[in-house]
């Protein structure tokens, strides 16, 4: 594979590999003070590709409300934390997994449901709930049947082997999703709030502690992949899509909640895209020091990696930590009681820099705060979206036959049944499921173990209303989620947010990006109900095709008093309907 | 003459095979030691209705049975065996 | 009354069965680590419960049934310990071939999650008695591999000896005999794929497990 | 020389193969009407540490694997191959 040092150096065609432009790597050689070698190179390119440094939509997610009386932690760490009293808080995210499930609809779908509870039990939280949010294409199209099948047995293989209930979610199919099938999975933990674990490396020569899978090569560039639009070759170029092993995902979880009980962890990352590169620089910029690792020391699962393969892999199943100095046979003891793989592979240093050792010479020595601070941040062109003709109720024609329209609606297959999608979910695992997708019910309703309060949650969006007015859309979507818990007796806290668009480069599709924000952010105001946390999808188009606009919202409630809330569930005959509002 | 063809599907090398490291532990944990590793894969074997189609002909076919559905030629490689039955 | 609940790495209904044990009989099970050789004496009742023991990897179950603890429990079982495996449980019960049969995928080739109806076809077992005049219950079922499957010889045995204790209404997974259920010739070990330790509280899954849980704790 | 050993685990006959029918079934979705059954087994692949031990040594061990681990003999039968690698 990549060698360390290119004969010809860095020339420009490997520097559009790893999809840098001229100006990006311009800065890279300011800051570096000298060419990089490759695997320096390849540290840059993952933590500034789209999917790790948001460049394109980092200045307009700043705008969000992100703070209340009840959040603990808003956006910028694994997940947000909100308050839900009696020392109990709720950790939540929602991300997306769109590419590698286009391609492997299981393992991609699978490997999405991982990584999402990997971002909430990293936080200290044990996961209590999964909901997904999956968009389609056309019934009819030839690829939709088999995406749909393999998805959905993904989510269910990974969620249910690890024993968290999927508990809620969403189903639409659209011929606008024919190319770029979208898959956002949402994962929900329970913690104490005096007891919440963060990714801020503090304090010099403190051991760092890998667990968790053996590195392979999997995914290399995947992040870079995900920060990239399909065209018809892509089916040729595909990289390796990671397999998801749950079986190792529930040993890492248990491990890591045991170890947390104790005092012996400083900070803690998952190692997500972009795995070691990522979690590494992530956990000494915020914590403001240097890192000092030994490639050998990394667990691997195949011969002959390259530091540039180490860095870059994105093993699924990996855990990145500071431990307590003193506390390093605690938590040997701990992770080997459950089978995983552990090793020390390096020290928070006071150089602030990355810097690693392979077969005893030095392979990458860089700044850290350029990685993360000088990331580029474009404010790419927008425009806002057209104005469409508004459609009055009367311009619907009545239908000449009620019934028939009525069938119509029913069979639409987003309006149709989702059982087939949602018996494939344990929903009850774990005792504690109150309402989940069988009653059809507007929100999930999960009762806090051992307590007589509960939390509701649900997914929510409308394309069709984002697509028409991207603004309107975006209140539509987050003021959907606040229904949906109210209606069932919920108080609603906060969302997290999964954002689909396709080409943000393309002054339509920022618009509309930039329209749905507008539009979630006066709802999120209007409501007091902040973003806590979220996950942006960009260059979700083929062949200059875009997605419609996808700005799916997960939103969480609190239900103080079990004796008080409501679902669809035991409706009888005879009962009385009433409709509320307009 | 009927055929048979058997389609083994496994895992490309490089992939991560969980199954087959857990059968090699488990393997190890019941005092086979000697076993260093395990890897897990499918065998398919299909069954064709009385044709005149050559040998080549139904090789073709099945490689396409193996790219369409047998498969996932991103994570998988597989090998075709042709007998007659 | 002190009971136990094995614990295999995987395992992720043990929670759930800890919850109805200690509900039912006001005291905490012991929850048995699967490396541990021995179940304590103390211990009056087993459950092995439902999950994914060793991520269901080869077969499910088929990691589990050679685990330190289960030659234990088959020991402890052939001496008369009660034990109740459920959904993995069973799977795990039948692999060590403390329980007739096999457990095969799901012939829909899915994962089915759902309340499934089920007639009990044995009222008079040590599992079965505080069913009463009952002969329907409601209980939730979460499996991918719980199509029961045993050659007709076996079947016949098991049926001639009132083995079989619980039947789908409707069947979900493609079971012989529309089998959901079955105890042991000396009938002190009951499989089942059914989870009736999710059916002891109104506000989850009904309370039709309940029953089941409470003849048997009676019966000791 | 060290050695590899293919273990096939197969249902045995009379055990109903739903996963094989279903491939059967896709498969004729897909057009391939030539397809009139499919059935579906494992391969287990296990190579072994350096040893000098014979064949029929490690072929008695192997079955020990099968009989313990492998195969539920309940429903399934199996095959083993051994190869020098
Ligand atoms: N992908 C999915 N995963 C889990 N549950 C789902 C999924 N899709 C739909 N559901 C569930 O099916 C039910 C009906 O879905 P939907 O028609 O979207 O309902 P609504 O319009 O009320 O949001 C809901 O309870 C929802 O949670």
């Amino acid at each position: 594979m990549a060698p360390t040092k290119p004969a010809d150096g860095i020339t420009p065609e490997i520097v559009a590999e790893h999809g840098l432009s001229e100006s990006e790597y311009k800065i890279i050689l300011d800051r570096v003070g000298r060419e990089p070698n490759l695997t320096e190179l390849g540290i840059f390119s993952v933590m500034w590709s789209e999917h790790c440094s948001y460049k394109s939509s980092r200045r307009h997610l700043g705008k969000f409300l992100t703070k209340s009386d009840r959040v603990i932690q808003g956006p910028g760490e694994n997940a947000g934390v909100i308050d839900i009293d009696d020392g109990d808080a709720i950790i939540f995210k929602m991300e997306s997994h769109n590419h590698p499930s286009y391609i492997e609809p299981y393992q991609g779908a699978a490997t999405g449901v991982g990584g999402i509870m990997r971002d909430v039990f990293t936080m200290g939280a044990r996961p209590i709930a999964l909901l997904n949010a999956l968009r389609f294409g056309a019934p009819d199209h030839p690829k939709t049947k088999s995406l749909v099948a393999g998805v959905v047995a993904g989510i269910g293989g990974y969620g249910n082997c690890v024993g968290v209930p999927t508990v809620g979610g969403e189903t639409n199919f659209h011929e606008g999703y024919n190319g770029n099938i979208l898959v956002n999975a949402m994962c929900v933990g329970l913690a104490r709030t005096d007891n919440v674990f963060y990714s801020a490396a503090k304090g010099v020569g403190n051991p760092i502690f890998y667990v968790g899978s053996k590195t392979g090569r999997d995914g290399i560039h995947g992040a870079t992949m995900a920060s990239a639009e399909f065209d018809d070759d892509s089916d040729e170029k595909r990289p390796t899509v990671q397999v998801g092993d749950p079986f190792t995902e529930k040993l890492l979880i248990e491990a890591c909640l045991e170890l947390m009980a104790t005092d012996a962890i400083i900070a803690i990352q998952d190692m997500g895209a972009a795995g070691l590169t990522s979690s590494s620089i992530e956990m000494a910029d915020k914590g403001g020091v240097g890192i000092k690792l030994n490639l050998d020391k990394v667990p691997q699962r195949e011969e002959g990696m390259t530091p540039y393969e180490m860095m870059l892999s994105e093993s699924q199943e990996r855990m990145l930590m500071v431990i307590q100095p003193g506390k390093e046979k605690l938590a040997f003891d701990v992770f080997e009681k459950w089978g995983l793989d552990v090793a020390k592979i390096g020290v928070t240093t006071d150089t602030g820099h990355l810097v690693l050792t392979h077969g005893r010479k030095t392979v990458c020595d860089i700044p850290i705060s350029p990685l993360a601070d000088d990331a580029p941040n474009y404010d790419r062109p927008h425009v806002p979206t057209e104005p469409r003709d508004v459609l009055e109720p009367h311009q619907v024609p009545e239908p000449t036959d009620f019934n028939d329209a009525l069938l119509r609606v029913m069979t639409d297959p987003d309006m149709a049944s989702k059982r087939w999608v949602w018996e494939q979910y344990d929903r009850h695992v774990m005792a504690d499921t109150v309402d989940s997708s069988q009653s059809g019910g507007d929100a999930a309703i999960i009762r806090i173990h051992g307590t007589n309060k509960a939390i509701a949650i649900t997914t929510d969006c409308t394309p069709r209303y984002c697509y028409a007015d991207p603004v309107e859309g975006g209140k539509q979507v987050v003021a959907e989620t606040w229904r949906n818990l109210t209606a069932v007796g919920a108080d609603p806290i906060a969302i997290t947010d999964c954002l689909n668009f396709g080409n943000p480069e393309r002054p339509e599709i920022m618009g509309q990006f930039v329209g749905c924000i507008e539009g979630m952010n006066e709802a999120c105001r209007a409501f007091d109900y902040p973003v806590v946390s979220g996950n942006v999808s960009l260059y979700n188009e083929t062949n200059g095709v875009a997605i419609p606009p996808t700005p799916a919202v997960g939103g969480v409630g609190l239900i103080s008093d079990l004796g008080y809330f409501k679902t669809l569930k035991g409706m009888k005959e005879g009962e009385t309907l009433i409709l509320l509002g307009e | 003459m009927p055929m048979i063809a058997r389609v083994y599907v496994g895992l490309k090398p490089g992939v991560l095979d969980p199954q087959g490291r857990t059968i090699a532990n488990s393997l190890n944990d019941l005092g086979f030691n000697e076993v260093v590793d395990a890897k897990q894969g499918k065998v398919i074997e299909l069954r064709f209705a009385e044709s005149d189609a050559g040998r080549d002909a139904v090789e073709a076919r099945v490689k396409e049975m193996c790219e369409k559905l047998l498969a996932n030629t991103v994570i998988e490689s597989y090998r075709i065996e042709l007998d007659e039955e | 009354m002190q009971t136990a609940v094995i614990v295999f790495p995987a395992s992720n209904c043990d929670r759930d069965a800890a919850t109805a044990l200690e509900k039912l009989t006001g005291k905490a099970p012991r929850m048995v680590w699967h490396n541990d050789p021995i179940i304590p004496d103390d211990v009056r009742f087993v459950v092995v419960p439902g999950g994914f023991s060793y991520g269901d990897y080869l077969r499910s179950g088929a990691i589990a049934a050679n685990s330190p603890v289960i030659q234990d429990l088959k020991r402890k079982a052939e001496a008369g310990l009660p034990v109740l495996g459920i959904c993995n449980g069973f799977q795990i019960l039948t692999e060590a071939r403390m329980l007739p049969g096999a457990l095969m995928r799901n012939t829909n080739q899915k994962f089915v999650c759902r309340i499934s109806r089920l007639r009990l076809a044995n009222a008079k077992t040590r599992f079965t008695k505080r069913y009463d005049a009952k002969n329907e219950i409601d209980i939730p079922v979460a499996h991918h591999d719980g199509n029961f499957f045993a050659d007709d010889d076996t079947l016949r045995r098991i049926e001639g000896n009132g083995q079989v204790v619980f039947r789908y209404v409707d069947n979900p997974n493609g079971s012989r005999n529309d089998i959901a259920g079955i105890v042991n010739e000396a009938g002190n070990v009951l499989g089942m794929m059914p989870h009736p330790e999710r059916a002891v509280d109104k506000l989850h899954g009904g309370t039709d497990g309940i029953p089941l849980f409470k003849s048997i704790l009676e019966s000791l």
